[in-house]
């Protein structure tokens, strides 16, 4: 098949892989900060600025910019919020340079986001915050967000190695340093291994291994796949957020698991069943109001009470508002329910919990340093920040943040750095086969897998977890995995071959499934987005811990760590006395 | 959710072929749903049918605009176009985008798109840095209103290709990229409308548009470069004459 | 592969384009038979004379149907490119040119 | 292709043929009537200084119009670009310029 010869090798001084807000920040600042002359090479798996979900953020930016709000404000609501897991210093690094990140935006990058009349930036508060805190454009925030910030790196002289994917990482012989990482530059099938002395990962996670989920199609957690290989602890892999009303509309089309946005519960809209009965009143005294987690656990003991294949979901409407002012206020998605043929303004759009966001990632500080030299982590495929949860509006917040701070620490690390680092080719080489694996193989269909573990994970890793679930997950997944191995590609054309590529996503997605359901069983109790019937409550927060995943040769080991509450414990707060709980004034 | 008519079939043709291979069509029977978009036809032929099928696609609802693709000669972004919009009888027929190269099958490169974007100074030039508050800026404003009229673009290409100037004359900066240069022109916040309008008074620039409207007619976001156009020509004028704009 | 061009703006384009064309061929002849004035005045006169028959009556209103079209179209234009017009003032004015062209139109078909 | 200066001159002179044109068109309705004949044209315009002038402008900016315009669609349409585009262009502006002033001078002198 392939050899290490056929390898392409490139060089550069600063690979960046992704172009979401992480990848997008990072290369920005890395050219700020690198000594002239470096060269900075941004790989995507798609087209810059094209893929990835920063993208997609409809709700907003969260930052504390006065009025009442702070910095501490912002921090106590993202640790409670996260309960009490988030690693602490990042979550305070992360609200902290949030009100650098959005002046940088709107002042130097040149996003437009909405003001009121007086001019000031309008802010609006998302379920979970305690302040008018999130800056947004519109509900289409993350398109205004990316456009800009693609703007200025494509008038930049960055390398551009667009529609390539990484596969591997690549370490030193010695295993103490990262070499560079090799890629499939998927336009032409060939392989290409770029060196580098500092590499950011910012591919951003993407739970798509369950049968409803919003990330865009590019997301399949290469990157977790790909730190978990070169060794690197992983943290909080239990934690998949659920997002209560993605659109359920059959399972032979993309549309289904988008996000129907939230603001919709917030401006009245009414979750009913199959029976035509409004339920969330029985799970939650808040209704559909509640949050998202509250939300997706009622939505899914409805459905499983039901248990109809042929109405699984169930629905929101919106008409009693009248359906006119539902067009006003919400045209963006009526417009987008009706190219899909639903009426949301008038009618019944059947909905499902869907899956939207990993907290869990690579271990690193706050510089966005990992275990091994010369890599870097941030935006959603680095854990920490969030903890349990994360609140609507931190996601972008956090991408943005921590993407420049990785390049402002690559740009300041790489002075000290010497040489490119030499692979090691046995690395190299069993990255490559690995590869290849589907090209030795007769020929089959992958999509039926996909949907097979997609099934799985729904079923027995979702919204409700129990143990015996779990382990049935677990095998169902071991199952599908080896399956996998026995399907093949056809090798004749390797060039822009969607169907490897599909292959090669779900070699990630069975790996990391692997991991998100063991971290799963380690966590005996329930919090934030972690829920399990069999163990409820969240248990002691002074006694938290949280999972630390790892492959240890060839099974991967979860341990648990207790959580420093290095700013706050448990029962305390950072707010001056006699603050109130909350500044937003109640619905 | 149920096969629209239980077994019914939609005859699909697809373009095929990259730079070095000759540009042929094939024809895949599809089957039919109810809810259904081009975007999923095409998904569907590769995971089913043909895996060697080169096509793409992100967000799958319309937000990054990586799926255009000429249906029945017309562009469209195929994840938000339900088949029914475009069906006729039975036959769809899909070709990638018109005025870009085509990388393979319906996958197009959208480089050239990109690079006139930045040759149309379609990037924000600073007049304050991060270590400064944000200036206040009234909604109501004129100039940020004009500014707002543009700003949803999500550059998907599908003016590029509808417009029948960018066919004729490969250097046209095209309409997407000419209507972020008038977005950034009435942007209160930019320093530099003197190179903007450098930057779209050139051989490609904005003169070479004769207002033909496909742009404005196909545009998915029902966004309107034709009057952004038109404004970056009276801009130009009005210079011209020794008038600041 | 076709490309769906049937909106109101495009075919104003092409119209354009396409009576510019013409003009653009008819008017070497028009210089040339304007200059036997000079050279051979009979000449022009049975020129002119041409201008009894039907046919020529008929290419001649084509002409200046030409000319009117591409004028009013060529001033649409610049008042599109240069007027800060809203959408109901494009509105008033295409009525108004269109107004203008049935009255001119009906005009010509009387003078000739 | 059009850049700044190529596009005011063809917008301009289109701004001045427009009223050329209209009295034009008008002077022909009028003239038509009862038939055309080579002495009543000349009859009007031979020797005024008026019509010498009016219709040497309109030659003048209808040679820079046309040529501009015709240059636009050989690009577009023909493919035509870089020397061979422009000596048509001007080509095709002086022939027409030529044709034109003779045609003026024959009427007007
Ligand atoms: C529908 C939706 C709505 C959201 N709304 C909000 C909101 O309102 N507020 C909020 O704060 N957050 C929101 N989020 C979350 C937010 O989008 C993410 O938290 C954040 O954007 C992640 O940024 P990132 O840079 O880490 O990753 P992304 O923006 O996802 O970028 C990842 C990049 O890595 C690339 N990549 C992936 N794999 C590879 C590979 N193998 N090789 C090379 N490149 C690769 C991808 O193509 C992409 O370019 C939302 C998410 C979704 C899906
Ligand atoms: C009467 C006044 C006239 C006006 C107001 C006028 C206006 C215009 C304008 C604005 C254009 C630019 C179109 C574009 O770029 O899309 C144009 C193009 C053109 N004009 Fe005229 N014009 C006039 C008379 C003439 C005459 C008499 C001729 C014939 C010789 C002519 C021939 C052309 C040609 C060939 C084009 C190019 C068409 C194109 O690019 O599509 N015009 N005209
Ligand atoms: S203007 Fe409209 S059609 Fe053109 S790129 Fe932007 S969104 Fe697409
Ligand atoms: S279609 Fe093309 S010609 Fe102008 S008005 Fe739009 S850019
Ligand atoms: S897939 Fe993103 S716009 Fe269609």
């Amino acid at each position: 098949m392939f050899s290490t010869c056929d390898i392409d090798r490139h060089d550069t001084d600063i690979l960046i892989l992704g172009t979401g807000g992480a990848g997008m920040f990072a290369a920005l600042h890395a050219m700020q900060t690198a000594p002239e002359g470096t060269k900075v090479t941004i790989a995507v798996k798609g087209l810059i600025g094209k893929c990835g979900c920063t993208r997609m953020v409809q709700g907003g930016y969260n930052v504390a910019l006065g009025n009442g709000d702070s910095v501490e404000r912002h921090f106590m609501d993202t640790i409670e919020g996260g309960k009490w897991l988030p690693d602490q210093d990042m979550a305070w690094r992360l609200c902290e340079q949030a009100v650098v990140r959005i002046r940088e935006l709107e002042n130097e990058i040149g996003c437009f986001f909405d003001r009121n009349a007086d001019g000031s930036l309008h802010q609006k508060a998302f379920a979970g915050q305690t302040a008018d805190r999130t800056v947004h454009k519109g509900d289409l925030t993350g398109i205004e967000i990316i456009n800009r910030l693609m703007e200025q790196v494509l008038s930049r002289p960055v390398e551009k190695l667009q529609e390539h994917r990484a596969i591997g990482l690549i370490p030193t012989k010695d295993g103490s340093a990262l070499a560079g990482v090799l890629m499939i530059d998927m336009r032409t099938g060939k392989f290409r291994f770029v060196r580098a002395k500092t590499v950011l990962m910012a591919t951003g996670g993407g739970p798509t291994m369950y049968k409803y989920h919003t990330p865009s199609g590019d997301k399949t957690m290469d990157g977790l796949a790909m730190a978990l290989r070169a060794g690197l602890p992983l943290r909080d892999m239990e934690m998949v957020q659920f997002h209560p009303t993605g659109l359920l509309a059959g399972d032979h089309t993309r549309m289904t698991g988008t996000v129907l946005e939230e603001g919709l519960r917030g401006a009245g809209g009414q979750l009913v069943n199959h029976a035509g009965q409004r339920f969330m009143f029985d799970y939650d005294a808040k209704g559909e109001r509640a949050t998202r987690d509250v939300v997706s656990r009622g939505i899914y003991a409805e459905m499983r009470k039901n248990n109809n294949p042929d109405q699984e979901g169930v629905f929101i409407s919106m008409a009693h508002l009248g359906p006119e002012n539902v067009v006003k206020k919400f045209k963006g998605m009526v417009k987008r329910c009706a190219d899909c043929g639903f009426d949301l303004a008038g009618g019944l759009v059947e909905v499902v919990p869907t899956a939207h966001y990993f907290m869990g990632g690579v271990v690193v500080d706050v510089d966005t340093r990992t275990a091994m030299e010369g890599l870097y982590v941030a935006g959603e495929d680095a854990g920490g920040a969030h903890g349990s949860n994360r609140l609507g509006g931190n996601g972008v917040a956090n991408s943005t943040v921590y993407g420049g701070i990785a390049g402002d620490v690559m740009g300041a690390d790489i002075r000290g750095m010497g040489a490119l680092r030499d692979p090691d080719e046995t690395v190299l080489e069993a990255e490559l086969t690995r590869a290849c694996h589907p090209l030795t193989r007769d020929p089959a269909l992958v999509l039926p897998l996909r949907k097979q573990l997609q099934e799985a994970m729904w079923d027995d890793v979702g919204v409700m977890r129990t143990e015996a679930g779990l382990n049935h997950g677990l095998k169902r997944i071991a199952e599908i995995s080896e399956e996998l191995m026995e399907v093949g590609v056809a090798a004749d054309s390797l060039a822009f071959n969607l169907t490897w590529h599909d292959w090669l996503n779900m070699r990630s997605l069975c790996d990391i499934s692997e991991v998100i359901t063991k971290a799963a069983l380690a966590r005996n109790n329930s919090r934030g987005a972690h829920y399990r019937e069999d163990f409820p409550e969240p248990g002691a927060m002074i006694d938290s811990y949280f999972t630390v995943a790892q492959q240890k040769g060839d099974t991967v080991e979860v341990t648990r760590e207790d959580v420093k509450f290095t700013i706050v414990k448990p029962g305390e707060t950072i707010l001056p006395d006699g603050e109130p709980d909350t500044l937003v004034a109640a619905q | 959710m149920h096969v629209a008519e239980h077994g019914s079939v939609m005859n699909v043709t697809v373009q095929r072929g990259s730079a070095d291979t000759p540009t042929r069509t094939e024809t895949f029977d599809v089957p039919a749903y109810d809810n259904q978009t081009v975007l999923d036809v095409v998904s569907w032929i590769q995971q089913n049918a043909d895996p060697t099928l080169t096509y793409r696609f992100a967000c799958r609802v319309g937000m990054c605009g990586s799926c255009a693709m000429m249906v029945n000669g017309v562009p469209r972004w195929t994840c938000r176009t339900h088949v029914s919009k475009v069906l006729d009888g039975n036959k769809i027929n899909i070709a990638p985008l018109r005025n870009l190269p085509v990388i393979k099958d319906l996958a197009a490169d959208m480089d050239p798109f990109f690079d006139k974007w930045v040759a149309a100074e379609g990037k924000h030039h600073p007049t304050r840095t991060r270590e400064e508050e944000i200036a206040p800026v009234d909604p109501q404003a004129e100039e940020r209103q004009a500014a707002s009229a543009g700003i949803e673009c999500i550059n998907c290409s599908i003016c590029y290709s509808a417009c029948d100037t960018v066919t004729g004359n490969p250097d046209y900066l095209g309409p997407a990229a000419l209507q972020r240069a008038w977005t950034l022109y009435n942007d209160a916040k930019d320093a530099d409308r003197d190179a903007i309008l450098d930057a779209v008074s050139g051989k490609g620039g904005c003169h070479n548009c004769h207002s033909m409207g496909s742009c404005t007619a196909y545009c998915p976001n029902e966004l309107d470069p034709l009057s952004a156009i038109a404004g970056l020509k009276r801009a130009t004028t009005r210079r011209f004459f020794g008038r600041r704009g | 592969m076709k490309v769906a061009r049937a909106h109101p703006l495009w075919l104003a384009y092409i119209l354009h384009r396409v009576s510019g064309i013409a003009l653009a061929l008819f008017l070497p002849l028009h210089f040339w038979v304007l200059s036997l004035a000079l050279t051979d005045a009979a000449r022009l006169d049975s020129f002119l004379t041409l201008t009894e028959m039907p046919l020529v009556k008929l290419a001649e209103f084509g002409l200046v149907f030409l000319l009117a079209v591409h004028l009013f179209g060529g001033l649409r234009l610049l008042a599109m490119e240069w007027l800060p017009w809203t959408a109901p003032q494009k509105t008033w004015a295409a009525a108004a040119v269109a107004g203008s062209l049935f009255v001119s139109g009906t005009f010509f078909l009387q003078a000739i | 292709m059009l850049d700044m200066r190529l596009y005011m001159a063809q917008r301009l002179s289109a701004l001045v043929m427009a009223p050329f044109v209209i009295v034009h068109i008008g002077v022909m309705i009028y003239a038509i009537q009862g038939g055309l004949t080579a002495a009543e044209i000349l009859g009007r315009t031979q020797g005024s200084l008026f019509w010498f002038l009016f219709y040497g402008i309109f030659v003048v900016a209808v040679s820079i119009h046309a040529a501009i315009g015709l240059r636009v669609i050989l690009f577009e349409w023909a493919g035509l670009k870089g020397v061979a585009l422009s000596v048509i262009s001007w080509g095709i502006g002086l022939v027409l310029f030529a044709m034109g002033a003779n045609a003026v001078w024959a009427v007007t002198a």
